[in-house]
């Protein structure tokens, strides 16, 4: 494929944003997931939870603003919003687990066809495990949404018929995000809905390990 | 007469045992018994297993007990962070065992125990290594892993105010683990900001009741 | 745009269907929301499983909807109570189904339905006839037995105050099986005295977050 | 035995009371438990719990000062008293199932040999069955005292070797004070601690279908 076919992944979360409702209590994994808050319209009032007990997280502070307590799931300052609320660790959890986060973005190593993700441990047994709360959320939220590279840095794919990486959680993947597609994850495998322009069907298999279907209304995948 | 207020750090955590589980709160640098892990550190308690979400950072808390091998095992959801330094070298020393626990799965076992529970069975890793050598159960259609109470010799936790009573209340996110963790140990030692006189603490507000509670010392006391 | 405030009673309950699982909350007559379950029966929903602590005294709330016949089953603990006249007759006449469950193990699974668990085991009840029928398993040397979590279709509460985001605060003992009911539903139907302005209610202070709350109703409005 | 030889059982109650320690968490059984709360000396300060979620629960309020919400367990108005705290009824439970309960005293139709408690179901199955927090509390508290009458109305032994009565919870019971003695539960069986003045080892024992024994230190069960 051409060089610069590839979206900005923040263009990418551009794009998940437009998939949360207004209203939804959303839980953002660390990392790249984390732009999505920033690209939610205004028009929208969504609750940001936080596993370490908060409901209506808002925004970073103002530098000189900061509270030490008050940190996101990735150990950054944050702020609350008015209607915010703070409970203990399990409580949180029991909001994760339970089926009360309405939409949770998720980074991943691997995606399979049947929406196994793999998104805690590489195969490298040198760096200690640590998996905080990334089975939690896959297995309870009730939209599991990925937002990931298509490939690795390497160029290989990580959208697989089976995950060679520790499996997260089995079949919880709803939709995938790419900065090359959007693809559901269907009973008959992945169904892109949308590419980028520029891109070939042959172009997208060929980054994909999985076999991939199209959907009859194929769209344009657009910041 | 009923007052848990002790006097200094080193009463706070007098007559903890080597080989005590010290469940040990906070989240990141957040809610974390900095002074209450320090003073365990000067008491010289060792042979320790500490459940806690992280490992510590620098030359701090958990990271200390850690780099003064004072600690046989961990029980931990995500050990590894910027700065955790000493647990990686120990880890990788094999000198200290890892017990590596889902978070919510690690808060809901502590629970568990505080709630005079035999196990539960999650979704929440059923799927994954984490579950080997585990029960696992299909219900619903689901398959689940079943999981044992955690309960601790001993908790360290960190809260705002409390009362003679050893009622406390948290400050914003700082509250985490320290309610879960209270309720779930024998011996709940707590250190706070700030002493209230009893009756001050609204009824409605009290996050951890005193029952909970067995040792209250203020940091920053003279 | 989040508001949860409906404007009457009849919108609070529209939809709840017959042969739903209504989880009811109170204890005595503390928090019982009376004016949400006859908002129930004057919709005429029928062929319901109530899940409730007491039921219901005299002529009103869950009294009322066993006399005219809503109630299929009634998972509770206490259904005995000097007033329970209704339930004791429909009971006798073997019109209503009771499963009778301990307080306490009815208040955990509600809550492991809340926490998304497939189950627990408990000592409570395992030495009793209620573990009739159910897994008994050794643990720790002491008998448990297995319960499973209880999940409603829609739960009644009352509160005190409430936010258009849903978040409530209760008042004293009325709190009672509240925040566990709330959390344990499809659909969570509360009833408040007062609606309060968003940013109102303290962050510390909320009881149940608003995640957990569809409806709220104040009831005694014009 | 002489007829007046029974203490009334508000004596029995300010007996239980001597025997719950400074500081303790207590949560009182509905009926005659209750009141041992009246008889615990000002000397101590001892702390109340209720299962619907009260810690600190103070005496009934001045007439007209009641509020319907506040309750105790017999669904009788109470008071909180400095200090004291609400919660939900889980986390309620979660103090008395937990082991957090130091004391709890219990009503009971039979206790046998072997600590089994029957207290909350007759063999009437024309009457509905109703639990409540029974169970949580017997398996739960640290230390199960019962306060009961030595035999029922109709004079029948309320001691016994196992019980007939449905069980409420097995070898859980540690002592038992009744109008005639106070009698630990011990691997040996009944141990009597204390008899009331008048009566006679043979007289207890014939009031008794358990076995007895009696302490080196048997002392006089007095109000």
């Amino acid at each position: 494929m051409s060089p610069g076919v590839r979206l900005e992944m923040r263009d990418v979360a551009r794009r998940v944003a437009r998939d949360v409702p207004d209203g939804a209590y959303v839980n953002l994994g660390i990392g790249l997931p984390t732009l999505v808050a920033d690209c939610v319209g205004h028009d929208k009032e969504v609750v940001y939870h936080s596993e370490n007990g908060i409901l209506g997280m808002g925004p970073a502070p103002a530098p000189g603003e900061e509270d030490p307590e008050l940190i996101n799931a990735g150990k950054q300052p944050v702020t609350l919003v008015p209607g915010g609320a703070f409970f203990h660790h399990t409580d949180a959890f029991l909001m994760m687990r339970g089926g009360h986060i309405d939409v949770t973005v998720l980074g991943a190593f691997q995606v399979s066809e049947t929406g196994d993700l793999a998104n805690w441990a590489t195969l490298d047994a040198t760096h200690p495990p640590a998996v905080g709360g990334a089975m939690d959320l896959a297995v309870g939220a009730k939209r599991v949404l990925v937002l990931t590279t298509h490939t690795t840095r390497a160029g290989e794919p990580k959208l697989v018929p089976r995950c060679s990486y520790p499996l997260t959680a089995a079949g919880v993947v709803d939709r995938v995000y790419t900065d090359l597609a959007v693809l559901d994850v269907t009973p008959a495998g992945f169904c892109v809905r949308e590419m980028v322009a520029g891109l070939t069907r042959e172009d997208l298999q060929g980054a994909t390990a999985a076999q991939l279907s199209f959907a009859d209304d194929l769209g344009v995948l657009a910041p | 007469m009923i007052d848990k207020r002790v006097a200094s750090l080193a009463d706070a955590v007098a007559g903890i045992e080597d080989g005590a589980t010290v469940l040990v709160g906070g989240f990141g640098a957040s809610g974390v018994p900095v002074e209450l892990v320090h003073a365990l550190l000067d008491q010289g308690t060792t042979d320790l297993t500490v459940v806690t979400n992280n490992a510590g950072s620098g030359e701090t808390d958990v990271a200390a007990l850690l780099r003064e091998r004072r600690v046989r095992r961990i029980v931990c959801s995500y050990p590894r962070s910027a700065g955790s330094v000493w647990f990686e070298e120990r880890w990788r020393a094999g000198e200290v065992e890892l017990e590596l626990v889902p978070q919510g799965t690690l808060s809901e076992r502590m629970r568990a125990a505080a709630a005079g529970l035999g196990g539960f069975f999650t979704p929440t890793g059923a799927d994954s290594r984490l579950a080997e050598g585990k029960e696992v159960r299909v219900i619903g259609g689901r398959r689940h892993v079943f999981e044992e109470p955690l309960r601790g010799d001993v908790a360290l936790v960190k809260a705002a105010r409390a009362d003679r009573w050893g009622n406390l209340v948290y400050r914003t996110a700082a509250r985490n683990f320290g309610p879960t963790m209270a309720a779930a140990a024998e011996l709940t030692v707590v250190q706070v900001d700030e002493f209230v006189e009893l009756g001050e603490l609204d009824p409605e507000v009290v996050v951890t009741p005193g029952i909970f509670v067995d040792r209250v010392v203020r940091v920053g006391a003279a």
